[in-house]
């Protein structure tokens, strides 16, 4: 605390950035090897030796796609939730930037599990659209990261824009809970179930194993590509400092 | 002069003085504008009769859809409106000074959104009757439909209030605010248009009315802070 | 492994649309999530090289 | 009164990519009047949002009564008046309706002084004549009524000598001689020459702005 009477308290907002820069950038190559091996390894395990299911054949194949993304958008949400609140409670601008580069990886992996959960459906169901409470809670959830990225976007202010963006991402994730629960509610109320996508009693070693592989892959892909995004919103908000301006004129 | 009398009495008293005094402004305002004031109870009946002319005017299919036409219609008709609940006291200045009042700014909040209430959301609740005669919902239905309305529009209210909060500063505020909001409404729509198909159907309906009174409860605790918060947000600009 | 030749693979068991639909869509979205942060960079690297030599210029 | 009632430390503020002031320094004591001055755009209005905690976009510290503004907010608001580019008057009401409603917002305020305040900045006779029905001037000056209202010590003031003629400029320079000599203190920006005998102090931010290291 000494040392923060002469020093300018921006001078250590700047530090935690530059660090984030650092470490993202020594992280990188590994975790996107990794990642590639992990991705490789699932898809061609999920698509060459996973059985087909006795019921709905080869087409639940889809399942390794859509299980990992729809995992990785709900968690990204919670991701960015919590990015908001540290933001907002300790002004703390890498949370900022993180909110802002999560909010689109989570969108598409919000799509993903949406338009492959009614490609599955075309052969399970009979068509590509069924108002099933596991895919219109992902609708619901795509349309929150759609508002957090328009209020983020149409905030010229950047620091204004990831507060109000946070607080949008709170209330969102206080709300997500009950949508689910009343979607599933109503879902019960409308329509008799059916096939339900994804509730398998007691999947087989040899059908959730590929499961989990895709699962940590697309972790593993989440975290490369915020961390890809994360670290060009670095550059962007720090480009008048003096490091960026050295890592500038180096390259 | 310095701060002469003693604040701390002063304002635990004016706190309750100050939410009169706002929500009696906000009604000054209101009927000093009244086509304000109409403007979303003529959108309301005017989705209301989209409806028979766009899908059927067949009375059977229409009391089928008219719960769901009904609250889809307040949903949109109190989210239209929304947009103005801070919109012009950004424009003059006044949100600047709401927001250097001493007093807790929540009670503030509150004290508009309820003043808004008043004439939107209780405004519709007691026009939905006229809908619901035209939309040929079957009489059994009505008082599902009355009292989910009455419980489920302060909630539409609190949460339209948060997203007006966060898009004041915008220009185009009033598409996005749509967009932030609407997927906010779902559970209200669901538990909403539940409770009159219950209501219709002669199911029970207490429990449809409890989850809608939970839902405001939870938007009363947790809406205010959130609508104080992103106003400083917006104003900080 | 799941299938005898490489023709059934691609069949899927008749749901060889849909599987291949999905995973062609899969490799598409990830792909584009981890291209489009890389070009940007590059065009943010880029576009601020420049802004530095104007600065210096100037 | 020897404690400063308001202290600015290394205070640095950026809009739109421009640093607007870095390492601001100042200390307001009771009985100060002090004028920003500065070019259109050099971030006079920013400032004066900065200090009313209006806007929170900003580094460095500001302390009122010797503490963090951030700790004593509700103290610092009561404590305050702060008077914008915009009046802050509704246009659909009349002038005693919209100082009644500031009158509930700041406790400090008096509703009872409400007609005496009209009277002293000439808008006696329009208690009841809706805002929207009055000049720029008047409308103005109804938000400067509650100048006349207000009990807080410290003054914030964007321009407040807009569309107010010669008059009442000088009326208003008088209150705030008054106000300075009963011990409060007033920051403002302004277009005008002050013509306020005593001390003005004046910052200017053109020769603040500086560029982040």
């Amino acid at each position: 605390m000494a040392e923060k009477k002469w020093l300018p308290r921006w001078f250590f907002q700047l530090a935690s950035p530059r660090w984030c820069y650092q470490i993202t950038g020594r992280l990188l190559p590994g975790l996107l090897l990794l990642t590639l091996l992990l991705l490789a390894v699932g898809t061609v395990w999920s698509l060459l030796f996973a059985p087909a299911d006795y019921q709905q054949g080869n087409s639940f194949r889809i399942i390794y796609l859509h299980v990992p993304s729809a995992i990785v958008a709900q968690s990204a949400y919670l991701l960015m939730a919590l990015a908001g609140a540290i933001g907002l409670i300790w002004r703390i601008k890498v949370a900022d930037m993180v909110l802002k580069s999560t909010a689109p990886i989570g969108a598409s992996m919000a799509l993903l599990a949406l338009v492959t959960g009614a490609i599955w459906g075309k052969p399970t169901w009979g068509s590509w659209w069924v108002w099933d409470a596991r895919l219109t809670s992902m609708l619901i959830l795509l349309f929150l990261y759609l508002g957090v990225m328009a209020l983020n976007s149409a905030i010229e202010n950047e620091s204004t824009a990831a507060r109000a963006a946070a607080i949008l991402a709170l209330v969102g994730v206080v709300n997500i809970p009950i949508i689910k629960y009343s979607v599933e509610w109503w879902n019960t109320l409308h329509q008799p179930a059916t096939f339900k996508l994804t509730e398998k009693p007691a999947m087989p070693a040899e059908m959730w194993l590929p499961l989990l592989v895709m699962v940590i892959a697309f972790y593993g892909f989440f975290v490369v590509s915020l961390m890809q995004r994360l670290r060009n919103e670095i550059l962007w908000r720090e480009r008048r400092t003096g490091w960026v301006r050295e890592l500038l004129n180096k390259q | 002069m310095s701060t002469g009398t003693n604040p701390g009495n002063a304002r635990r008293g004016s706190a309750l003085a100050l939410f009169s005094a706002t929500v009696r402004r906000e009604f000054l305002l209101s009927f000093r504008r009244k086509s304000d004031l109409a403007n979303p109870l003529i959108f309301f009946v005017m989705v209301a009769t989209l409806f028979p002319l766009g899908v059927s005017p067949e009375p059977d299919f229409l009391a089928q859809l008219a719960p769901g036409v009904i609250w889809v219609a307040a949903l949109l008709a109190t989210l239209l409106s929304m947009d103005a609940l801070f919109r012009s006291d950004y424009e003059d200045g006044s949100l600047e000074q709401l927001l250097l009042s001493p007093q807790p700014l929540f009670v503030l909040v509150l004290a508009k959104v309820a003043a808004h209430w008043c004439m939107t959301g209780l405004a519709l609740t007691l026009m939905a009757p006229l809908l619901a005669l035209m939309l040929f919902l079957p009489a059994d239905g009505m008082a599902g439909l009355l009292l989910s309305l009455l419980l489920g529009t302060p909630t539409l209210s609190l949460v339209g209030a948060i997203g007006a909060a966060l898009t004041v500063g915008l220009k185009k505020g009033g598409v996005l605010i749509s967009l932030l909001v609407l997927p906010l409404y779902i559970p209200v729509l669901i538990f909403g248009t539940g409770a009159v198909q219950a209501a219709v159907t002669g199911l029970p309906l207490a429990g449809y009315l409890a989850l809608l009174g939970a839902l405001l409860a939870l938007a009363l605790v947790l809406a205010p802070v959130a609508i104080a918060a992103a106003l400083r947000i917006s104003i900080s600009s | 492994m799941s299938f005898n030749s490489f023709s059934e693979f691609l069949a899927m068991g008749g749901h060889g649309l849909y599987v291949w639909l999905s995973y062609g869509l899969g490799v598409g979205v990830i792909a584009a999530n981890l291209i489009l942060p890389r070009l940007s960079r590059n065009r943010l690297l880029a576009e601020q090289k420049r802004r530095l030599r104007r600065e210096e210029n100037a | 009164m020897s404690k400063p009632l308001l202290e600015v430390n290394r205070l640095y503020c950026e809009r739109d990519d421009r640093v607007l002031f870095s390492e601001l320094e100042f200390q307001l004591s009771a009985g100060e009047i002090m004028q920003i001055e500065g070019q259109n755009g050099s971030g006079k209005t920013t400032l004066l949002r900065i200090l009313s905690g209006l806007s929170l976009d900003h580094e460095g510290e500001i302390r009122w009564r010797g503490e963090p503004v951030a700790a004593v907010r509700e103290r610092f608001c009561a404590e305050m008046l702060y008077l914008g580019h915009q009046a802050g008057v509704k246009a659909a009401l009349t002038p005693a309706e919209n100082l009644r409603w500031y009158a509930a917002l700041q406790p400090a305020c008096a509703s009872a002084d409400i007609p005496l305040a009209l009277e002293r900045v000439g808008l006696r006779g329009y208690e009841d004549v809706p805002c929207h029905a009055l000049s720029a001037g008047q409308t103005r000056r109804v938000s400067l009524a509650r100048l006349y209202l207000s009990r807080a010590p410290l003054w914030i003031l964007d321009e407040p000598f807009t569309a107010i003629d010669k008059q009442g400029v000088a009326a208003k320079e008088k209150l705030l001689r008054e106000h300075a000599r009963r011990g409060g203190s007033v920051i403002l920006t302004t277009h005008h020459e002050l013509a306020i005998d005593g001390p003005v102090r004046t910052i200017n931010l053109d020769q603040r702005a500086g560029t982040s290291a």
